[in-house]
C-alpha cells in the first residue's frame, strides 16, 4: 500500500524473523486468535493480492494438509466421535488446528512484508546485516543463473521429444535423463565462469567499490521495525497470561 | 521433504537456524582457507540454479509424481560449497515461492546438508579405486543414499516436533509410509546421479567431484 | 515435380500471454524443395518451425505430411528441426552415442543402429569424431553432428534455424557445400542471406507472424523497398553497382 | 596522431591443457584507431582480447596503456570488452541497475552514479529501456545494454568480440552507426566482415595463435589468396564484378 513511505529493508528483514518466531511459539487460543488479527492487519496494511496469496499457498499448502488431516486421528486420547474405524480425538484436532493457523499467518506474514521487495534486494539486506560476501555474491549469481537453466533445460527436453524420447522414466530414459542434466550443467558451468569473468571485468569486489545500496532508514521503517516487535512482545504475554 | 513453518516448536526451530548457522560458518571457513576461494563460486551458483531446476523434471510414482531433489549430486559436485548452496536455495525456494518456511530454513539445512555432506565423501573414496563399476555404484549410492538419509531426518525431526504426540502405532505407520513413499524417488535419483557422474568422469573430469 | 510434401494450412498460433503468434500461415513444400524463411526477429520464424515438428500445437490450421494431418505432441520423424543453438540439441557424451539416441528412439539396435549411425556421421564428414566427446567440439563441428543426430532419422523435410549463425567463414561454406548437396527438402530460417540466396529458389518472408511475401528468392530478396519495409537489408551480391549503373547478374 | 594508446608487447599465452596459445603477438593501437581482428574459429581471436583486459594473465610479454604495463588480474576499467554473448555480461534486474555495477565498482555514488548511468544510456540510445528487466530484452537491445554497461566507466579501448552476432539486420545497422559515432579506440574481432570494412582502416589477420597480417583493411580484406589460406572469404562488396571485369571502388 506505502511501499515508497519504507527504504530500509534491514529492519523490515529483522522484524519479519522476530514476529515469524513468535508466531511459531503460540499455543493459546487466544493468542492464536490475536495473530490472526496482526496477520490481517499486514495483508490491509501492505495490501498482497488475495488470489495471488492461494495460488502461492497452493504447492506448499499440501503438505501441511496432510499432516492437519491426520493428526486429529492419529494423535491424543480423548475421542470426540468416530468416522468409520477413525477416532477424532480433541487433542490431535486442537493440534491439527494450530499448526494450520501458525503455517498460514507466517506464509502470509512472509507475502505481506518481503513480498513485493526484490529477491537481490533482499540479499543485499542480508549483507548489510553480516551475511558474509561468498554466500550473497553466491546468491545474485544463482539468480542470475535460474531462468538460463530453465529455459535450456526446456528446450533440451523439447529436443530430446523431436528425437523421440519416450515419455516414461522408467522405461530406460533415467540414463537419457542423467545425460540431459550432465549436459545442462556442462554448458551452464561454462556459462557460470564467462559470467564471473564478465563481473570482475566490471570491478566486481574492487577495492574502492560504492556500496551496492546504501540504508537509511526512514522514520516509517523504525515505526514499522516497532510495531512488529511490540506485536511479537504483545502475543508472548497474552499467551503466557491464557 | 521441506518442513513448512508453524508445524515445529519454537526450540526446534531455532535449534535448527543454530545448526545450520554452525554448519555454514563451517563451511565458509573450509572454502577460504583454500589458495582461491572465489574460484569456486560460479560452480556453486551454477549447481544452485540447477538444484532449483531440477523440479521441473517430474519422475511418474503412480498415482502421483515427485521430482528430483539433486542434494546428494550437490554434496558429490560441490563438496563443502554445498552447504551454503543450499541454505541459499533454501532461502529463495522459502521467499520465491513459498516452499519450506523461514522458521523452519535451519532445520531444513540439516535435513538436506548433511546427507549432501555423506554424498562427498562417497564417490570421492569410491574414486580412488578407479574401478568404474565401483564408481557407478557409489554415484548411485550418493544419489539414492542421499534421499533415504534425508527422509530419516526429516521424519525424525517432525515427529520429535509434533505438539501433540502420537500414539506408537501411527508413528510406526507414519514412518513406514514416509520411507516406502520415497523409495521410488531415491531409486530414480540414484539412476539419474549415477547417470550424471558417469557422463562428466568421462567428459570432464574435474567438474564430476569437488576437490 | 509438384508433389506437395508438406502442406501448411492456414495455420494460426496464439500463445498464452506470449507475444509472438502466427496468422493464417499457408503455403506448400514440395519434394527436395529448398525454401528460405526470412523476417525480423520476433516475426515467428522459430514458432512457425516448432508448430511444423507438432512439438508446438497451433491454436487452429494443420500441418499435412503427404497429404496426412501431423498429430500433435506426437514424434514425427518424417520432419527433422536443427535447433539454432547446437548446445540445446546434444545430450549425449559422445558425438556416435548422441547420433544414435533418435535412431534407437525409432526401434534401431545392434548391426542396424551401428550402421544407421554409421551412415549419418559419413554423410556429415564426421565420422573421424564418433567417440569425441561432444563437448570438447568446435562450433561448427558440433552443428554438424547435430545435423547428423537428425539425418540419422531419415527425414524427408529438413527445418533450419539459423544454420549459420555462430560458424566462422570455413565452416559456413562446409555446412553450405553439405546442405546443397542433399536431397530433402528445407525450410532454412536465417539472416544470412547470402547463404538463404545460395540455396534456395524460394523465399517466404514473414512479419509479426505473417506471410508478407512468397516467391522466387532473387525477387524478393532483391526487392529493396520490400526489404527495407520489413527490416531487411538487400544482400551484398544482389545489389547493383550503382557507380556503373549496371543491374547485376548472378 | 600516432600516440600509442595500448601497446601490446610479444604477447605470448599457454594454456595448460588447452589446445589455444598466443604466439608473440604485437601491435600498437593509436589514441581512436579501429582495427579489424580476423581469423578462423580458435585463432585465439577471444582468447587475445581477454589477455588484453588482464583477466587471463599472459605467460610472456605484457599489454601497455600509456606506456604503464598493466598488472595482470587487477580492474583495469581503461580497457572494456564487449561479450560475444550479451547474456554472459547481463546479471543484474534491471538495464539502469546493471550499467550501474561498473561505475559503482569504480567508486560513484549518489547524483554522480545517476550522472554516469544517464549518460550512457543516452550515448547508446537506450534511456527509455532503463528499468526494464535485462531478460526481457531483445537481443539488439541486450548488445546496447552491455555496450552501456562498459561505457559508463569511460573506457578509452573498446574490444568488441563478435559485435553483430546474433543481432538481425535492423540492428547490425543501428550498432554500426553508434560505433563509428564513437570515439573510443576499437578492435573489433568478426566474421562480419562487412562491419569490419565498414567501421576499420586497419585489419589484424591471426590464425593458430598467430599474426598473419596487419595492414590496410582493404588490402587484406580483398587479398583473394591471403584470406583463403586463412579459411575465410573476401567480403561480397570488395568483390570485383568479374562479367564487366571492372575493379571495385567502394
Amino acid at each position: 500500500m506505502h511501499p515508497e513511505a519504507f527504504a530500509d529493508t534491514r529492519l523490515r528483514l529483522v522484524g519479519l524473523f522476530v514476529l515469524a518466531f513468535c508466531f511459531s511459539s503460540l499455543h493459546t487460543p487466544a493468542a492464536l486468535a490475536a495473530m490472526l488479527g496482526i496477520t490481517a492487519i499486514a495483508v490491509l496494511y501492505f495490501g498482497p493480492k488475495i488470489p495471488e496469496l492461494f495460488r502461492r499457498l497452493r504447492l506448499p499448502g499440501l503438505v501441511v494438509l496432510g499432516l492437519v488431516l491426520m493428526l486429529p486421528f492419529a494423535s491424543g486420547q480423548t475421542v470426540l466421535g468416530t468416522i468409520g474405524p477413525l477416532g477424532l480425538r480433541a487433542e490431535g484436532l486442537a493440534a491439527a488446528a494450530t499448526i494450520a493457523l501458525r503455517f498460514v499467518s507466517i506464509f502470509t506474514l512472509m507475502a505481506a512484508l518481503i513480498g513485493n521487495i526484490p529477491v537481490p534486494r533482499l540479499f543485499e539486506a542480508l549483507r548489510a546485516l553480516g551475511l558474509p560476501a561468498m554466500l550473497t555474491d553466491m546468491a545474485v549469481l544463482t539468480l542470475r543463473h535460474i531462468e538460463d537453466i530453465r529455459t535450456n533445460l526446456s528446450r533440451m527436453r523439447t529436443a530430446m521429444q523431436l528425437r523421440g524420447a519416450a515419455a516414461g522414466f522408467w522405461n530406460g530414459q533415467f540414463r537419457a535423463t542423467g545425460w540431459a542434466l550432465a549436459s545442462l550443467i556442462l554448458r551452464s558451468h561454462a556459462r557460470s565462469e564467462r559470467v564471473y569473468h564478465a563481473m570482475i571485468l566490471r570491478g566486481h569486489g574492487a577495492p574502492g567499490a560504492a556500496p551496492s545500496a546504501a540504508f537509511v532508514p526512514k522514520p516509517a521503517d523504525w515505526a514499522l521495525l516497532f510495531a512488529l516487535l511490540a506485536a511479537g512482545t504483545a502475543l508472548l504475554v497474552i499467551d503466557r497470561l491464557a | 521433504m521441506h518442513i513448512p513453518d508453524g508445524i515445529l516448536p519454537v526450540g526446534l526451530a531455532i535449534s535448527g537456524w543454530i545448526a545450520t548457522g554452525g554448519l555454514v560458518a563451517l563451511s565458509v571457513k573450509r572454502i577460504e582457507s583454500r589458495p582461491d576461494p572465489r574460484a569456486g563460486i560460479p560452480r556453486a551458483a551454477m549447481m544452485t540454479a540447477v538444484f532449483f531446476a531440477a523440479s521441473l523434471i517430474h519422475i511418474p510414482v503412480p498415482p502421483t509424481s515427485v521430482h528430483l531433489m539433486l542434494s546428494g549430486l550437490m554434496g558429490a559436485m560441490l563438496g563443502w560449497y554445498a552447504i551454503p548452496a543450499i541454505a541459499i536455495g533454501l532461502f529463495l525456494q522459502a521467499v520465491m515461492f513459498g516452499h519450506g518456511g523461514l522458521t523452519t530454513l535451519g532445520v531444513n539445512g540439516i535435513i538436506l546438508g548433511l546427507p549432501a555432506l555423506a554424498a562427498f565423501a562417497l564417490p570421492r573414496q569410491a574414486n580412488r579405486t578407479g574401478s568404474a563399476l565401483v564408481q557407478s555404484a557409489a554415484g548411485f549410492a550418493a544419489g539414492a543414499g542421499a534421499i533415504l538419509f534425508a527422509v530419516a531426518l526429516f521424519t525424525t525431526i517432525l515427529l520429535a516436533g509434533l505438539p501433540a504426540h502420537l500414539d506408537a502405532d501411527a508413528e510406526r505407520v507414519a514412518i513406514l509410509t514416509l520411507a516406502v513413499a520415497h523409495l521410488p524417488l531415491a531409486l530414480a535419483e540414484g539412476l539419474v546421479v549415477a547417470a550424471v557422474l558417469g557422463f562428466l568422469r568421462r567428459v570432464s573430469p574435474e567438474l564430476a567431484h569437488a576437490s | 515435380m509438384t508433389h506437395s510434401l508438406v502442406r501448411i494450412d492456414s495455420l494460426s498460433l496464439t500463445r498464452p500471454g506470449g507475444p509472438v503468434v502466427l496468422r493464417d500461415i499457408a503455403f506448400d513444400v514440395a519434394l527436395g524443395e529448398r525454401i528460405g524463411l526470412v523476417g525480423p526477429n520476433g516475426a515467428g520464424k522459430s514458432t512457425l518451425m516448432l508448430a511444423m515438428t507438432g512439438v508446438l500445437p497451433a491454436t487452429r490450421g494443420a500441418v499435412l505430411v503427404n497429404g496426412k494431418p501431423l498429430p500433435p505432441g506426437s514424434f514425427n520423424p518424417a520432419i527433422g528441426l536443427l535447433f539454432q543453438q547446437s548446445e540445446d540439441q546434444l545430450f549425449s557424451p559422445t558425438v556416435a552415442e548422441d547420433v544414435a539416441f533418435g535412431a534407437r528412439n525409432l526401434g534401431l539396435s545392434g548391426p542396424k543402429l551401428d550402421a544407421a549411425v554409421n551412415k549419418a556421421l559419413h554423410r556429415t564428414g564426421i565420422a573421424d569424431l564418433a567417440h569425441r566427446p561432444v563437448h570438447h567440439l568446435s562450433g561448427g563441428e558440433k552443428r554438424l553432428a547435430c545435423l547428423a543426430g537428425i539425418l540419422v532419422m531419415e527425414p524427408s523435410m529438413l527445418l533450419l534455424d539459423e544454420p549459420s549463425s555462430a560458424l566462422d567463414i570455413r565452416n559456413r561454406r562446409h555446412l553450405i557445400e553439405l546442405l546443397d548437396g542433399m536431397e530433402q527438402a528445407m525450410l532454412i530460417a536465417s539472416h544470412d542471406l547470402e547463404l538463404v540466396l545460395e540455396l534456395c529458389s524460394r523465399v517466404i518472408l514473414i512479419d509479426q507472424g505473417e506471410i508478407v511475401a512468397d516467391g522466387a528468392a532473387e525477387g524478393i530478396l532483391g526487392d529493396a523497398r520490400l526489404m527495407a519495409r520489413h527490416g531487411q537489408e538487400v544482400p551484398h551480391s544482389l545489389i547493383p553497382h550503382t557507380h556503373l549503373g549496371h543491374a547485376h547478374t548472378t
